[in-house]
């Protein structure tokens, strides 16, 4: 169904007008999302009834399956801000058919973070105190203020698309207000991006800061970490690579041609380079922890690693696996133009990240702090998968229905409104 | 004019701008925030003005002086008692956890009576006093069909009562439960001193401790701690000498200057390996028998006594040169899962300590006189010792002597504390009526007819007289700190007199009027304090505001080493330190309780990983016997022993246990009390058998001990 | 990276490891002073709440060079304390003279961030709400609130009985702010059989605990819990208020992370 | 005026009536709700279980405030008297009052603690010392803060009340309306005046939580 040249009229997506997609594939698709969320929720009953002695977090992991989500969600989450910013701010016109859906995994996976966080927090109804009595000093202040103002960034990104909603379209005042918000779409990417470097920058930083963990300890730049710096790389190289993959897969599943090729194209091109660049910066921060850091805290490199839960494949993964293997297929023409290579390079770049963050959150922890302790291990129990696949479930559902329903992708059709 | 669509949007506005620049929301978010910091279900807390009222703790063997305070009338810490002479600041994990237990939920908190279907339905008093009197009166007709069995080690008022109640009914068989105190007089008695052993360790500059845990569970333990802890200023080098022999290296091991592998059983030839080396270089005691006892020592020279105890040869030779050069060295010597070792060991370790020259010396083995004996029928404190219950119940079994008809049980737990079940517990079951005076829901409690609840011992008044390993005369009161018992619980003199009143059996009066004072009553224990206090010449009054009478008093002794009896003693336990190739090694610890407290609830943290994980129980090997025995951490084993019973535990590799020891935590496998302590573990106890010598009491021990894999 | 916070008063600890047989009386008498509920199982180490926990050390030796040790560590209450700079709603501070890192659990929003800062694992997480036999909680002191679920807790060397302290000798009208040795101590401290714990105002010098820190130092057997010694460590060092004594050097090595490299 | 213009400006009128003066009536009816009616649902009134008159006892019988409320020796503060003190001098009703004979009654006889409900109780995480704000402490600058007059600033001026105010507590908080949070402390704690050395008073977490 592909063709290679890209030809902007022949590859012009064929939405708009053709039925999208049969209602009965979509509702499967949808029950089995909602089945998934209603278990979540279940957990998530369970967790606020009884508290959190209900996972398999201790006292040793603080921090377990829900923090490693939330910050993977987060991360591969920066497609929006990224996305605005190409968009919006760099002008680069081709990515207009990707803005929206970027907009709405953006919204999702913060939306979806802060739910999980609110089930986490061992307080949730006190978490108005991260305003109230913010501590300047802890990164964690910083991430609570700009998660949250940038999820009604997000929100406010994604009214005029649920304002795009045939019904609601009729509505000539909400149309007027949809068209109007649109025009100041430059305005809230702007605030999107400043929000988001510093709080993917923060939650690196969170980890780089605990002088008294020498896994995850870092010396930086002012009073940020060199972590602080590879969590935002990182971010931005593997966003927009998680937003193309979504983009195939609601393609695949709506069995509809959306984006043109050239569009994703683009996308991996500026993903390519960004991954070659957070690989090298992660690999020249792992060789000076390893051979400068560890040393000075009485550890050495295969001290910090423990069986298979803690290994060196983790590490190796990292930077090869999901690292330089991807640059590779982003950066050279013949790869990335092949569907195959280019969904492949962006899995593992997203894996990457993943993996990242659960090294840096459960890995931190498990290393002894003290020299009489010995390693514990970690493995989180159903509450907690229900919990976390819940907004995996929320996601799929909310862009399932944001498809079916709202202009995500600009479209031939000029009475229904686009944004483009 | 209704409202159009968008007037009611703009009302809507309206009011939502109105509800936000009021109170409602910001307000109702302040207050349900602070709501979360005061959860009604949370317990709340309850100001109260605080008093502090010395006692003396009766739960915990350490018998040490505490003050305990108290918050508005309510009982809720419990400190140590620095002016008490077996106390000090601190106090033990067991005591500590004294005041929490008044509310453990295994409390019995009304007479219970165990119906035909063999639950237990509670009863009032006047019904349980009738059925315990009539019983009463049946084995009074017959004689010695009444058994009393006592868990009060360390007071003298309440055996008292309980042995002249089973004199008033005409029996003799009182018993109190096994523990270190009745070998160490028999021992005393066989060597020619009809007293009390005492260890002067304050004074003592050389401690050397065969098999008693004298830092952990061994004798008045807060008092041992204090001496020891004087002994070592801070950082410097320590001033005193302790040396520990044990099989497994924990609690005391990590502190005493040196600690010394010996095989658990194996502590009397142990001393005698150190007799020899002290004769050799010239120590002799003017005992009449010297040349006797030297030569059963010759039998013991360092190589034979290293391969029956594991003790290094090296360590052995050190002692003997550091016990020879100390001023006031004293040697005690106990089991290891601190129930009573054989007379034998603590003939040796008396032996000992002749032979270095410390008996009646400060800082040495000093021989405390008996307490008097104050009611008629009642028996002696020393006859009381003599009367060994693993013996009888071991003859009640064999039909060597009549079974009893009606077992009278006080604030002890026969049931889980004694060895051998199949043997002993199958005579005591035999019993036709069991009653048990307990503050606790015991698995004897379990196993008895009639459960009468005792107050605790913060809740009635007690006395602590001379606990065995106290260096002089010791008399002190455990008093109520409450104005009445949180149960519907009753003192034993109430129980008694009401009982043996009911039963038509006159109540047994003061031996000597001298001591019957003026009007009191004699059976109850206010008037058997005052006297035993008068007799003492201790200020009544001050007894009862918690402070203790101490007399330096000793029972003047000529000791003999009775060579003869030792030999025939120490047989058997050479015969099995030679058969034996893996031996169990208790560890014992205050912290998980006594067989009558279980596990209090503040001592459930303290369990080490090590040893327990959920409710299956490990045993410790270290490294080489784990691979002479091809045992892997975290493999299961099945330890058997000759007497058919058997021990299912996990395995943990841990090379502070001396070769070819299989260390076994003692004080878990309970089927009562609460879930604090039930199920937890297996009762290392079961695995126990008794043999029982002529005249030198009984033994416990694990006979031929096997191991399979589970 | 900030410098440690000092006071003109800095209350400390010296615990002689030497001592200390492991008995847990320590651990008793802090959950019974502290208000801390009971478990009816507690295997699973990394649950079980206690503010104090007595560490088994062993030398790594097979039998019969095997050499055991036992370290009670509280709160450390450190100089620099790494849980202070991460909490995002300054629950925990260290602002009060005396240098008792506090915990206010009513604004303590349980994120757990300063339970990952805490090298010591000094920091405690209510995992359930609390819960006492029927009848027990009449034992609650009325000197430390009851903790909800979800909030974190810790050591706070008795702050409670400073409190008291300082009261009586108000009334008493002396000043509180030089109170006689041993007039606050923790119960820990006080309790502890063996004397194994040593509490006072390391700056006071009539309190004992000045000149024992000061003897043992000099003998070079004190030592802190992870007192690095590699010179390029640019890590700040949380600089504890708790010292420990031992005149065994493997316990010193052990516990005071000293670099295989540069071990004396 | 045109009627197109008409039109536009009546339609404006029109949309003016429809939309401001509906969002005007919502708006006074909340903050009315919200301001008047709302704070009193959040608090449940009690009355004291027994009608205790400070001016009785104050004025008429000439009693000093710290018979009741002291300080005791051990630092901490006596609060509302035990039932034991009353009763040496309650042995027997001392007046005809019905409050008393109903106290007599119900307490006295029965030797059972009264449930007073404490205004300015604070929660359980709150560590109040009377000692540390005596007369001594606050007398030296605040010559105005003598006797009772320093117990008003936190307490109500009870001493000459006949008849104990109703105990209003909240419903969420169980805080009583008395109850002082946090800012009010630090009208003192928080002063730079006070805490510079000046005075002990310090505004450290630890210095009033527990």
């Amino acid at each position: 169904m592909h063709d290679n040249a890209v030809s902007p009229v022949s590859s012009y997506p064929d939405s708009g007008h053709a039925p999208r997609g049969s209602f009965f594939r979509f509702a499967a698709l949808m029950l089995v999302a909602a089945a998934f969320f209603v278990w979540g929720l279940y957990a998530s009953y369970l967790t606020l009834r009884n508290g959190l002695g209900v996972t398999n977090l201790d006292n040793y992991f603080g921090f377990g399956l829900w923090i490693t989500l939330d910050l993977a969600v987060i991360a591969l989450g920066a497609g929006a801000f990224f996305s605005g910013l190409l968009f919006y701010i760099l002008n680069l016109k081709p990515l207009r058919y990707i803005v929206n859906l970027a907009v709405i995994i953006g919204f999702v996976s913060y939306s979806g973070a802060i739910l999980v966080l609110m089930l986490d927090v061992g307080q949730p109804i006190r978490s108005w105190f991260g305003y109230w009595h913010a501590n300047i000093h802890s990164m964690l202040t910083e991430v609570i203020f700009c998660i949250t103002l940038y999820l009604i960034v997000l929100s406010i990104e994604y009214l005029p698309l649920i304002l795009g909603w045939k019904k609601a379209d009729k509505v000539p005042f909400l149309h007027h207000f949809g068209h109007n918000l649109h025009k100041l779409m430059p305005l809230f990417a702007g605030m999107g991006i400043f929000l988001s470097f510093f709080h993917q920058g923060s939650l690196g930083g969170m980890y780089g800061v605990l002088f008294g963990r020498p896994f995850s300890f870092r010396t930086g730049v002012f009073i940020w970490p060199w972590t602080f710096f590879l969590f935002v790389l990182s971010a931005i190289a593997t966003g927009p690579l998680f937003t193309s993959l979504i983009a195939a897969i609601i393609e695949k599943c709506s069995r509809r041609h959306l984006i043109p090729w050239h569009v994703r194209d683009l996308l991996a091109r500026i993903s390519g380079v960004l991954l070659a660049l957070y690989t090298l910066a992660k690999g020249v921060d792992t060789l000076y922890w390893a051979v400068k850091l560890l040393p000075r805290a009485g550890l050495d490199f295969n001290s910090v690693f423990h069986g298979w839960a803690y290994g060196k494949w983790m590490l190796f993964c990292e930077i090869f696996v999901c690292g330089l293997a991807p640059c590779v297929l982003l950066l050279v023409n013949r790869f990335r133009s092949t569907p195959k290579f280019f969904y492949l390079a962006s899995f593992l770049a997203c894996a990457g990240v993943v993996i990242n963050r659960y090294v840096q959150t459960v890995q931190t922890l498990a290393v002894p702090s003290m020299p009489f302790e010995t390693w514990q291990s970690y493995s989180p129990n159903w509450v907690e998968w229900a919990a976390g696949i819940m907004i995996i479930a929320y996601g799929v559902l909310v862009i399932g229905f944001s498809f079916r329903y709202l202009p995500i992708f600009p479209s031939k059709n000029p009475g229904r409104a686009h944004y483009d | 004019m209704g409202l159009s669509r968008r007037g009611f949007l703009a009302l809507a506005a309206g009011a939502v701008a109105g509800a936000l620049a009021s109170p409602i929301v910001w307000k109702t978010l302040d207050d349900v925030t602070i709501w979360t910091q005061n959860w009604p279900w949370i317990p709340r807390l309850k100001p109260g003005e605080n008093t502090f009222l010395a006692t003396t703790t009766k739960m915990c063997p350490s018998s040490a002086g505490t003050i305990v305070r108290i918050v508005g009338g309510r009982p809720v810490t419990i400190a140590g008692n620095p002016e008490h002479p077996l106390g000090s600041n601190g106090v033990t994990a067991l005591a500590g956890a004294e005041v929490q237990m008044l509310y453990s939920p295994s409390r019995v908190k009304t007479p219970l009576k165990r119906m035909p279907d063999g639950n237990f339905q509670s009863i009032s008093w006047d019904e349980a006093i009738t059925l315990l009197a009539g019983h009463l009166k049946n084995a009074s007709r017959t004689k010695d069909s009444l058994l009393c069995i006592s868990g009060d080690q360390h007071g003298v008022t309440a055996n008292e009562l309980l042995s002249a109640c089973a004199g008033a009914c005409g029996s003799s068989r009182f018993f109190l439960m096994p523990g270190e105190i009745q070998p160490a007089a028999r021992a005393a008695r066989l060597m020619g001193a009809d007293a009390q052993p005492g260890y002067d360790l304050e004074k003592s500059d050389y401690v050397l401790m065969i098999g008693a845990n004298a830092l952990e569970t061994w004798g008045p333990v807060i008092r041992n701690r204090r001496a020891f802890a004087e002994g070592r200023p801070h950082g410097e080098p320590p001033a005193t000498t302790w040396t520990y022999c044990s099989a497994t290296q924990v609690s005391s091991a990590a502190a005493v200057n040196s600690w010394v592998p010996v095989a658990a059983g194996t502590e009397a030839v142990f001393a005698l390996g150190l007799a020899h080396l002290l004769i050799k270089n010239g120590y002799a005691a003017n005992a009449p028998d010297i040349a006797g006892f030297a030569a059963l020592a010759a039998e013991f020279p360092p190589q034979r006594v290293s391969a029956l105890t594991g003790a290094p040869e090296a360590l052995l030779r050190k002692t003997a040169v550091e016990l020879a050069a100390s001023a006031q060295p004293i040697v005690l010597a106990g089991s290891q899962n601190n129930s009573g070792a054989p007379a034998a060991t603590v003939m040796a370790a008396i032996a000992l300590n002749m032979l270095l020259g410390v008996v009646n010396k400060e800082g040495g083995l000093t021989f405390l006189p008996w307490p008097a004996t104050l009611l008629e029928h009642a028996l002696p404190r020393a006859r009381q010792l003599e009367n060994d219950l693993c013996a009888e119940l071991a003859a009640i079994a064999a039909g060597k002597s009549p079974t009893p008809n009606l077992a009278l049980i006080y604030d002890a737990n026969p049931v889980y504390a004694l060895p051998d079940k199949h043997k002993l517990l199958k005579a005591y079951a035999s019993i036709p009526f069991k009653a048990c005076i307990t503050p606790l829901m015991t698995e004897t409690a379990m196993a008895s007819d009639l459960v009468l609840p005792l107050p605790m011992g913060l809740e009635r008044l007690d006395d602590v007289c001379n606990p065995y390993g106290c260096g002089k005369n010791v008399y002190s009161l455990c008093v109520p700190v409450l104005p009445a018992p949180l149960t519907d619980a009753r003192p034993l003199d109430a129980i008694l007199s009401a009982t043996l009143a009911q039963a038509q059996i006159a109540l047994p009066n003061f031996a000597d009027q001298e001591a019957a004072l003026t009007g009191t009553k004699p059976f109850t224990i206010r008037s058997l304090i005052a006297a035993r206090a008068q007799k003492m010449h201790a200020k009544e009054q001050e007894l009862l505001k918690g402070a203790a009478h101490t007399d330096e008093t000793l029972a003047p002794v000529s000791l003999r080493f009775a060579t003869d009896i030792l030999q025939k003693a120490i047989k058997p336990l050479i015969q099995s330190a030679a058969s034996e190739t893996v031996r169990i090694a208790p560890m014992t610890r205050m912290a998980l309780g006594t067989p009558d407290t279980a596990i209090p609830p503040f001592g459930v943290k303290l369990i080490r990983a090590s040893e327990l994980k959920g409710t299956e129980l490990f045993a410790l090997v270290n490294s080489n016997t784990a691979a002479r025995l091809g045992l892997t951490p975290g493999c299961r084993v099945r330890l058997c022993a000759d007497s058919g019973a058997s021990l299912e535990l996990g395995v943990n590799i841990y090379d502070g246990v001396m070769d070819n020891a299989i260390a076994v935590p003692n004080g878990y496998g309970h089927t009562a009390f609460d879930a604090f302590s039930r199920g937890k573990g297996r009762n290392l106890a079961d695995l126990y058998s008794v043999a029982v010598q002529e005249g030198l009491g009984s033994e416990w021990k694990v006979a031929g001990l096997r191991l399979e894999r589970a | 990276m900030t410098a440690a916070k000092n006071f003109a008063i800095t209350w400390g600890m010296v615990i002689d490891v030497d001592k200390c047989t492991g008995c847990g009386a320590c651990m008793v008498a802090c959950q019974a002073e502290n208000n801390i509920a009971p478990a009816t199982d507690a295997s699973d180490k990394l649950k079980a709440l206690n503010w104090l926990v007595v560490y088994e050390l062993a030398n790594k030796k097979p039998f019969p060079e095997h050499d055991v040790a036992y370290l009670p560590r509280p709160c450390q209450q450190c100089g620099n304390p790494p849980c202070v700079s991460v909490c995002p709603v300054t629950a925990t501070d260290k602002n009060e003279e005396g240098g008792i890192v506090s915990q206010v659990t009513p604004r303590c929003i349980g994120c757990r961030y300063c339970m990952a800062a805490c090298p010591f694992h000094a920091r405690y997480f209510n995992w359930f709400d609390p819960v006492w036999p029927k009848g027990m909680e009449k034992t609650l002191t009325p000197d430390v609130s009851v903790r909800p679920r979800g909030v974190v807790e810790k050591c706070t060397f008795c702050h409670h009985r400073w409190m008291a302290a300082k009261d009586k000798a108000i009334v008493e009208g002396r000043n509180p702010n030089e109170l006689a040795d041993g007039e606050y101590v923790p119960a820990c401290a006080q309790m502890c059989p063996n004397g194994a714990i040593v509490f006072g105002d390391l700056k006071n010098s009539d309190h004992a605990i000045y000149q024992i820190l000061r003897a043992a130092s000099a003998k070079g057997i004190a030592f802190q819990l992870l007192s690095r010694t590699h010179k390029k460590d640019r890590r700040p060092n949380p600089e504890p208020q708790v010292y420990y004594l031992s005149r065994r050097k493997w316990v010193r090595d052990l516990a005071s992370f000293r670099l295989p490299k540069t071990r004396d | 005026m045109s009627d197109s213009e008409a039109r536009v400006s009546g339609k404006r009128n029109g949309m003016f009536l429809s939309t401001a003066v509906p969002f005007l009536v919502g708006l006074v009816v909340l903050l009315g709700f919200g301001w008047i009616v709302f704070p009193g649902l959040l608090y449940e009134k009690k009355e004291q279980p027994v009608a205790f008159s400070h001016k009785t006892h104050v004025q008429d019988q000439g009693m000093a405030c710290t018979e009741c409320h002291f300080l005791r020796k051990d630092g901490s503060f006596a609060g509302l008297p035990d039932i034991d003190s009353c009763a040496s001098c309650h042995a027997a009703p001392l007046g005809d009052t019905e409050a008393e004979n109903l106290f007599f009654a119900d307490y006295i006889e029965k030797n059972k603690p009264v449930p007073w409900l404490v205004y300015a109780k604070q929660p359980d995480n709150v560590f109040f010392s009377h000692a540390a704000h005596s007369e001594e402490v606050c007398g030296t600058c605040h010559a105005e803060l003598a006797g009772p007059a320093l117990c008003a600033t936190c307490h109500m001026d009870m001493q000459n009340m006949d008849t104990p105010p109703v105990h209003e507590q909240n419903i969420l908080t169980a805080y009583s309306k008395q109850t002082m949070k946090m800012e009010y402390c630090e009208r003192c704690h928080a002063n730079p005046g006070h805490t510079d050395g000046s005075t002990r008073a310090s505004n450290a977490c630890f210095v009033c939580h527990k």
